[in-house]
């Protein structure tokens, strides 16, 4: 079991449920303070979304986040090196997509990103049935490959999927890019189909913009994933306060919700 | 697949060697799963096959003709054929695949397309079907490109379609491909993603293929009718690649040299790496990051910064070339083929042609049998080609 | 001509019943009469109809389809299929007739050709012939016309025809017939005036009503091929009348209603009397002093104040009706036939589709099979029609 | 015989080479006037043009003057009625399209202008082959109908025209529409050919726009027709002064010709 499996599976066995922010990487200068704000308020782990050109699964809001960091020149390496200056006790995921690490070549992607302190990678376009060459690469290095699974995604698929995931499983609320969402979307069904084949901790996310609605996905599973919304605050201008607060925000909402649904 | 035998069926997953694939969304896995299924079985399907060659016939004004090139041949000192997909309805090959797609869409249940387009024939094709079929019909478009094609866009409007402009990224093609995808996880369960060339997750590369393999399937017989026989040379412009594709598929196990020509601008295999997009492992242009990079070519149809993952096989393992013609080649071409031929080709096609006349007695042998695919008409360029005549002065 | 052959040959000096004959000034009558003798002999010679056929099959892309029209036919109650002469290269049925009328200025020894246009259709089609043919064109267009078909202007010249402007009389195309024949008269020895209907004086009518009658003899076969048989009605746009009397031809001696529509601004069988001009005597739209008036249409196709006499003779001997229809009736059929077929019109098209839309269960009854030229494709008419839908808001 | 023939046979057994001018009736208010101006010149006949809107022969100087006579509304009817004012001794011959007889009513034009003084007509676009009710309505009313013998008219043609043509017959000088020439075009030619079967007076026109042009028509013909150069005074606003001096000129040159060519 990777690292991040088992920190993660002890966070649920604490019974906690995880907040996890995802955050542009390079969006803003000072974006590793934004990291540190987040986890001082009460994130569990941090996304680190490396930025790609294409977004495909992102809605306006990261996709903007995502040029705006481009035209600012990040890179997979000039965000590993950013990530040498942050200390955190927290796991940190890249989220990327999958030609970064493809260009860059696999093996060497995944040394890199472990060696500047991430354990777990997510790569939504990477089906399972591509995925080979990168678990290899993951595996020389302790890192988790996070699957997606999506309500679209059939039985056998979710028996793919769940097992395959490591660290947690990712379990799209929703048929969208990521972005916000009036409804509940299908987050319980997913989380309960993943839950019956596996026993991986199932984190929610797309289109969790309020502490209202990471309350509620929380309550049907072990995890929350916040990205838009963070994303459209730090877009907006929001400094480490106003990063603080949007955290603590959440963090509240999920800390009282009750232990299980 | 086996070395021997080109352009057959990629394999299980969709692999052209290294290349293809599918590398998409979880969300949308299960609608490619659907789809490839879908279509494989409806192509198995002898009352599909029928249906689909019947609408191509009747609607699409299939067989197009092969027509022999007199006056530019004895120019180049080369013996010249074009198919002549301009002749096709909406005036390229796109609407092969779009019936297709359209009547494959029908048979799956679903009652909605949705695609993108660059310059607007694939678009006009997709809305053309649509409303053949009756399906609901929604297409996205960069919103720089709406702008530059007014009349496409009101053609597809005229069709009955809705067209989005699209205002991420570069604003253009590959901006409204990842439109159309994003778009296509919310609505997967009544609408189809009808792809405009032989690109995105299996089993579009290959589907597309399929689709468009009429003709060269229908130039082969028709060039063996004529007492030409196997040409030695075919030649096709390659934006995504589906028009090349489509005529190479007749000749891919002849003796045939097949040459795909690029937009200088936007060569994928000339300027390209291998890497990931669209759903797809292929050539892209990119950058040293594998940001990809703007395609740039005086052609919207060939402004894609990828090819289609078969080519990139066909390319790597030898079996076609692939050669660039920068936009200043372009346009002579296109005068040529008009004042000598009395056919205004696409500024796309006028890409093949340009190569053709360039390497004549170079690359190409004198004397050699050269079949052009003339994958469209330049009714829908002409605005813009008088305007740059005319900047020129 | 007997009465109970329609559409054989006219009497020796070119008189359908009372009309047509040549009325021309001398110095164009022994063109005539060469043209007449030179056309005779070609239409009997098998090797010309080979070469005719033979090049409007490889370059022309005949046999054009004809297409079922499901979706319009359920909306009417009828049964509808369209002849798809939009299919043809350039765009409409004109191809038939030039490519004829080249080959025959070949066969004479000329060199050059000249012709008249109103939108540009027949223009561009004539360019395209002469590049095919390698011979010198030149198109005569009212300078009002070449204002408002800058594209089609283009595409001449990028065909490597000249365009001359006409600044006499309403600068429109009766003014460039005009004057096409006043140039035919400086330079008839090596010129062929190209005429783009079934107008002018003898052998003209006939002999571009021989050059399009392929649409009628192709689609009788293709109806008979499908199962439908022969059609209840037969129904054509009518300008100067080539495409109505291609069509026609194919079914004069059936059973068919034959139906000729005319635009209401321009409609010579409705509002016309008989009189002389551009060659014949036809019905003709003139004031009470026998000047003759301008026509006005939506679609320049159209706007011709005469009519062929072969359809002057039809009308009065009663083998065919002419029916009007206005402007505001014309782009409602437009977007019809988009929406619910995916074939987007011409302008002049419109206006045939417009009036089986209105006489549908009327004039037409319920369940008739009905044939429609489908003499263009729309393309060249987007940007007009857009303009109108705007200002109409 | 006719009776215009009797009358040109005579004035070119008098050894006078007839001098034959061209207005478009109804171009000015005083068009009549120009008329009796010409023949106090020495006019030896007039031709009558009657407007048609769709002047196919003429090129762009006497189409200008039909326009705007028919802007001005003349018709055939006003014609005759301004031609009721005239009083000459020459004779005057209609010139104009067959669309505008035609519509009249074939009868009924040669009865009016025979009764408004015209003792011929000259119908361009009539050819011989489709002449045969005009002829029959020109008979009943002594009308001359004169047809055009063209450079490309072949032998049999020119066999079939020039008995045919009464009155004069009028040998085109040029293939070309009416206007200035600078050659001398095909008239001795054509005139050759007319007088090797007729013995009709034959008139030179088509492109006759300078007294010296004239005088070299005349020296090979019966006479000549100046119509273009005479309108294009008329257009720049010629009055009868100007239309006599014209005239005059033309008459002099051709007076001093040779007899016979
Ligand atoms: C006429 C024409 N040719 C070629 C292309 C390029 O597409 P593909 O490479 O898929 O044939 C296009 C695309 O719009 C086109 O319109
Ligand atoms: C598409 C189309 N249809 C019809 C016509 C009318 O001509 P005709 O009556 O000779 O067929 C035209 C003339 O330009 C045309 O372009």
């Amino acid at each position: 079991m990777k690292h991040l499996e088992q920190q993660l599976r002890a966070l649920r066995s604490s019974g906690r449920k995880a907040l996890v922010p995802y955050f542009v990487a390079g969006l803003t200068p000072d974006w590793i303070q934004h990291v540190e704000a987040a986890v001082l308020a009460g994130a569990d782990a941090v996304e680190i979304g490396v930025p790609f050109s294409d977004p495909m699964i992102d809605g306006v809001v990261i996709q903007e986040g995502v040029l705006r960091s481009l035209e600012a020149g990040t890179t997979l390496d000039s965000v590993c090196k950013d990530l040498s200056s942050l200390s955190t006790h927290v796991p940190l995921v890249a989220m990327t997509y999958y030609n970064i690490f493809f260009h860059y070549g696999l093996e060497r992607a995944a040394g890199k990103i472990a060696a500047s302190g991430l354990s777990g990678a997510i790569v939504p376009d990477l089906t399972i049935e591509e995925s080979s060459d990168w678990r290899v690469a993951c595996d020389a290095h302790d890192l988790a490959n996070v699957f997606i699974v999506a309500p679209s995604s059939t039985p056998d698929r979710v028996a793919l999927l769940a097992p395959a995931s490591e660290g947690f499983c990712y379990a799209s609320a929703r048929m969208a890019v990521t972005g916000r969402a009036a409804d509940e979307g299908d987050a319980k069904r997913v989380v309960g189909e993943v839950r019956a084949i596996s026993d991986v901790p199932v984190y929610v996310g797309i289109g969790i913009g309020t502490p209202e609605q990471a309350r509620e996905a929380s309550m049907v599973s072990d995890g929350v994933i916040v990205g838009t919304a963070l994303v459209q605050l730090i877009l907006d201008g929001g400094d480490v306060h106003a990063i603080e607060d949007f955290i603590g925000s959440f963090r509240r909402a999920i800390d009282i919700a009750p232990v299980s649904a | 697949m086996s070395e021997s035998s080109f352009m057959s069926s990629p394999d299980a997953r969709g692999h052209f060697g290294e290349f293809g694939g599918r590398f998409v969304p979880e969300a949308l896995m299960p609608a490619c799963l659907e789809l490839e299924s879908a279509f494989r079985d409806a192509w198995a399907d002898a009352a599909f096959q029928h249906e689909y060659r019947t609408v191509l016939k009747e609607f699409g004004g299939r067989p197009t003709p092969v027509t022999p090139l007199p006056r530019l041949s004895e120019r180049l000192g080369l013996e010249l054929y074009a198919k002549r997909e301009d002749l096709a309805h909406t005036g390229s090959h796109k609407i092969n695949n779009v019936v297709g797609q359209t009547l494959l869409t029908k048979r799956m249940g679903k009652t909605r397309v949705i695609a993108e387009t660059g310059a607007g024939q694939h678009g006009v094709a997709t809305a053309t079907a649509a409303a053949r079929f009756g399906l609901e019909c929604t297409v996205y478009m960069g919103e720089v490109d709406t702008k530059r094609q007014v009349l496409n866009v009101f053609r597809m409007e005229l069709l009955g379609a809705t067209v989005v402009p699209v205002t991420s990224g570069s604003r253009t093609l590959k901006d409204a491909v990842n439109e159309a995808m994003r778009e296509w996880v919310s609505c997967v369960n009544d609408t189809h993603y009808c792809l405009g060339s032989v690109m995105g997750p299996h089993p579009f590369p290959w589907m597309v293929r399929e689709l468009q393999s009429i003709i060269g399937i229908e130039a082969s017989a028709q060039l063996h009718d004529m007492g030409v026989g196997t040409p030695d040379l075919v030649v096709a412009c390659v934006g995504g690649g589906s028009n090349a594709a489509g005529v190479f598929a007749g000749f891919a196990n002849t003796s045939a040299r097949l040459v795909g020509v690029e937009a200088a601008g936007g060569s994928a295999v000339g300027m390209g790496s291998p890497g990931v997009l669209h759903g797809m492992k292929s050539l892209l242009i990119q950058d040293e990051f594998g940001q990809i990079e703007e395609a740039h070519s005086i052609s919207a149809g060939l402004d894609y910064p990828g090819i289609g993952p078969e080519h990139a096989f066909l390319a790597t393992s030898g079996r076609a070339e692939y050669q660039a013609i920068g936009d200043d080649e372009v346009l002579g071409a296109l005068k040529v083929l008009s004042e000598l031929e009395g056919i205004i080709p696409a500024l796309e096609t006028a890409h093949a042609v340009a190569w053709i006349m360039k390497e004549a007695g170079g690359a190409i042998p004198k004397g050699s049998k050269v079949l052009l695919n003339l994958s469209g008409r330049g009714d829908k360029d002409v605005a813009q080609v008088r305007e740059i005549l005319r900047a020129e002065g």
